[in-house]
């Protein structure tokens, strides 16, 4: 017996398929923004510590070469900022006008040295700025303060140990067992053991 | 973003429950386009019936088309998806075996396990083959493990080894499947028909 | 009459008009414009959990909670492996910075069951750790606030308050002098007559299940 | 009624409309699963329990089996073996639905149905044996793989239909 053919389903299936993708394409919204550097560059960039300025690398640099940015917010940057830096708060990265600067300085190989309260406030924004692909962005590893309500900028000292933990942990102990004419008693503590199972993020495996 | 299961979206305890589902889909769909009968399925090699030729296309085109449609549009993660690995001669000495078993029996596995739901004879002995043919090969997996292993490509897709965009490949591939249609319907209009 | 002889028409023409719209959808594919996708979370979403101080957890909320011996909290040293070999804060686990994406690591840093706590010496490095990790979307992670140098700032060696301020600064002071006495480091003074625990900083053991490869399941 | 579904018989889907159903159902299996359809695996998983049940010591040995045991879990307990069971379901649904449902043995008018079955066995076994070489059959390999444009896939599918039209002179009297 010959098959018999009906097209009815497939015609009426097929345009509604048509009208699902159109409809898809036309409410889809093209991501503004998309980040230039995957994880792995990123974290290449943070360890190899070119991204760090002090105050006397920037001395050294063009005037012309570099343009200072403020990340703070407003406010604080109202109350007093470095000679001729401009004000890009954090939040406002993304405004389009605050990107075109960014792209400007981009294609003048010029430094953007951002800095904020301390290096760590700037950190973010750099780490923002590279992601997206301005690789020119640098930190001005300084802390700013206020003296007498006048605005400060000093040199910070990053990740710097303040004391030296085992010395004083050592000190600290040697201290305790003058102090105390029995001998300490150590209670042991069981030791803590802890499974972190992995996530379940499966791959998909196979099979036919 | 896609694929649920795998990113957590759908907890894994569904997994089994969505197989089940997802084999009624496949196992009524074949069977409703005929893939049950192996006369229909042999069809092709002989130019009077093409319903698998152009369900396996149209699937296949449909497929890849939606699936990176949707990867697009972001609603999925294209390279999050299973990429079968590619053992080169495997894959070819084990499809001419399959080719020429599929010539002799008339099925292949899936659609047997359609037949055998209907109650086809020879889907069942077909079944009960491709248990033995396991079999055989299970045990026999030292002699054959050279050829299972060796030519070992990884998970790679076309656009790995041709080195060319996804999406033309897409389109190339969906060209060549209309003139496949119509290719097989002027073929089939000169054969000789066949009922059955 | 013309209407019906139309649509006649174009149902002959039915398999031409699939294979066009399946040429379309094809062709589509090709030339839409094309653009790079993102690994991990969005930009604009990426500000707002850049800016906002959730991220951190102050010292006191800490030496509360390893005191409390919240089962919960896993610390993770972001410092290099000397530093941490040096002192560590108990139970520590070292994941050095530049081996934050080491998969043998992922197992701590992407999981849903601890408040995983990162810190540096400052936090600095601990917050750089944090930010590759939220860009990749991982939920669950904290920075300790000011790092080693405020644990032992507030904790380990905790300034008196002055005489005129409130009282809770004087609740303040006596908790982080106890917390400290417990982390076995009180800076003692003669009046001291406590026990001192010892609380080595017994490394966590760990196991952390392989990251699963993409196993081939040798087919049918 | 009876007559209407005797007409009904064979009278299937077109093949554009199965196809793209089956093309939507691939996708959603990608979407949900990350993995394609299958059908073989469910048989390969069927031959490890069953040998392992009768000669575990046998079964652990083999390099093959012993890749597919785990300690306390069964094989059976896999994706493809409960997609298989929908499979043996909806095709039952589909063939009670036209009245399709019916033990006999199909085969051309040409040859006996004990013809019939000896070249089904013949061919289930050599599919089966192909099938474990490529890693998957014409669903797992060859449909689920061109999905995701699996080189793999591409090179079964054109290694099983190549072989089939080149032997297909061969067995024309089983089948025309």
């Amino acid at each position: 017996m010959k098959e018999l053919e009906k097209t009815k389903r497939i015609s009426i299936s097929a345009v509604l398929f048509l009208l699902i993708v159109t409809i898809a394409i036309l409410t889809f919204e093209k991501p503004k923004y998309v980040f230039e550097k995957n994880t792995e560059a990123i974290l290449n960039e943070v360890n190899n510590n070119n991204y760090i300025l002090t105050l006397n690398q920037l001395d050294s640099i063009e005037q012309s070469q570099y343009q200072v940015v403020d990340i703070r917010s407003n406010f604080e940057y109202s109350k007093g900022h470095i000679n001729d830096a401009i004000n890009i708060s954090t939040h406002d990265i993304l405004v389009s006008e605050n990107m075109d600067l960014f792209d400007d300085l981009k294609e003048n190989s010029k430094t953007a040295v951002l800095y904020g309260k301390n290096p760590n406030e700037a950190n973010s924004a750099w780490m923002l700025l590279y992601q997206l692909g301005y690789e020119n962005a640098k930190i001005l590893c300084v802390e700013t303060n206020y003296i007498d309500n006048k605005f400060q900028v000093s040199n910070h000292a990053l990740e710097k140990p303040a004391v030296n933990f085992a010395q004083v942990i050592k000190l600290a102990k040697s201290k305790s067992a003058k102090a105390k004419a029995k001998p300490v008693s150590k209670p042991t503590k069981s030791k803590k053991v802890i499974t972190v199972k992995k996530k379940k993020k499966r791959v998909p495996e196979g099979g036919c | 973003m896609g694929p649920l299961i795998p990113n957590g979206i759908i907890p894994e305890d569904w997994n089994y429950i969505i197989a089940i589902l997802i084999g009624f889909a496949f196992g009524y769909i074949l069977e409703a386009s005929g893939f049950s009968s192996s006369r229909k399925l042999a069809g092709q090699f002989y130019g009077y019936d093409f319903a698998v030729l152009k369900v396996f296309f149209t699937s296949a085109v449909v497929a890849v088309i939606g699936l990176y449609y949707m990867d697009y549009l972001n609603f999925l993660d294209i390279s999050m998806l299973f990429v079968q690995p590619t053992y080169l001669w495997a894959a070819i000495i084990g499809g001419m075996i399959m080719g020429v078993g599929f010539l002799a029996g008339g099925f292949c596995p899936g659609t047997s396990l359609c037949a055998v739901a209907i109650g086809k004879i020879d889907g069942i002995v077909f079944t009960i083959g491709l248990v033995i043919g396991i079999f055989i090969f299970s045990e026999s997996f030292s002699a054959l493990e050279p050829l299972f292993e060796s030519s070992n490509l990884g998970n790679i897709t076309l656009v790995d080894t041709l080195g060319v965009s996804p999406y033309w490949i897409i389109f190339i591939f969906t060209i060549i499947a209309l003139i496949a249609f119509v290719f097989s319907d002027w073929v089939r209009s000169k054969v000789k028909k066949v009922f059955y | 009459m013309s209407k019906k002889y139309k649509l006649k028409r174009l149902l002959v023409r039915r398999y031409q008009i699939l294979a066009a719209i399946l040429f379309i959808l094809a062709a589509g594919l090709v030339l839409l414009p094309k653009y790079k996708k993102n690994e991990g979370i969005a930009p604009d979403l990426f500000v707002k959990n850049i800016i906002s101080s959730e991220r951190y957890i102050s010292t006191d909320l800490l030496a509360d909670r390893l005191v409390n011996q919240d089962p919960t909290v896993l610390l993770i040293d972001t410092r290099s492996e000397k530093e941490f070999n040096d002192y560590a804060l108990p139970n520590a686990v070292n994941i050095p910075l530049k081996d934050l994406l080491n998969e043998n690591f992922d197992g701590y840093i992407n999981q849903d069951v601890y408040d995983v706590i990162l810190y540096s010496n400052e936090n600095f490095y601990a917050d750089q750790a944090w930010i590759i990790s939220n860009r990749l979307g991982y939920q669950n992670l904290y920075v300790l606030k000011g790092g080693l140098n405020e644990w032992f700032n507030t904790i380990i060696n905790p300034k008196m308050p002055e005489e005129t301020e409130p009282k809770e600064a004087f609740d303040l002071y006596s908790f982080r002098k106890a917390a400290g006495m417990y982390f076995g480091v009180g800076i003692v003074k003669s009046e001291v007559k406590k026990e001192i625990k010892k609380k080595k900083p017994t490394r966590k053991v760990i196991t952390v299940k392989k990251k699963k490869k993409r196993v081939p399941e040798g087919g049918c | 009624m009876v007559k209407k579904k005797q007409q009904n018989r064979h009278v299937y889907w077109n093949p554009y409309f199965g196809g793209f159903l089956l093309g939507l159902l691939i996708i959603l299996t990608f979407y949900l699963t990350g993995r394609g359809l299958g059908a073989s695996g469910a048989l390969k998983s069927g031959v490890v329990t069953v040998v392992h049940t009768i000669a575990p010591t046998h079964a652990e040995n083999n390099v093959y089996y012993s890749k597919f045991i785990k300690e306390g879990e069964s094989p059976m307990n896999n994706w493809l073996v409960f997609e298989a069971i929908g499979v043996l379901l909806g095709a039952f649904l589909s063939g009670a639905f036209t009245g399709r449902l019916k033990l006999k043995v199909q085969h051309s008018p040409k040859i006996t149905s004990r013809r019939r079955l000896v070249f089904a066995l013949i061919g289930g076994i050599l599919f089966g044996l192909g099938a474990q070489i490529a890693r998957g059959c014409t669903s797992g390999a060859a449909l689920s793989g061109m999905a995701v444009l699996s080189t793999g896939g591409f090179i079964t599918m054109l290694a099983i239909f190549g072989t089939g039209y080149a032997v297909a002179y061969f067995f024309r009297k089983n089948w025309i």
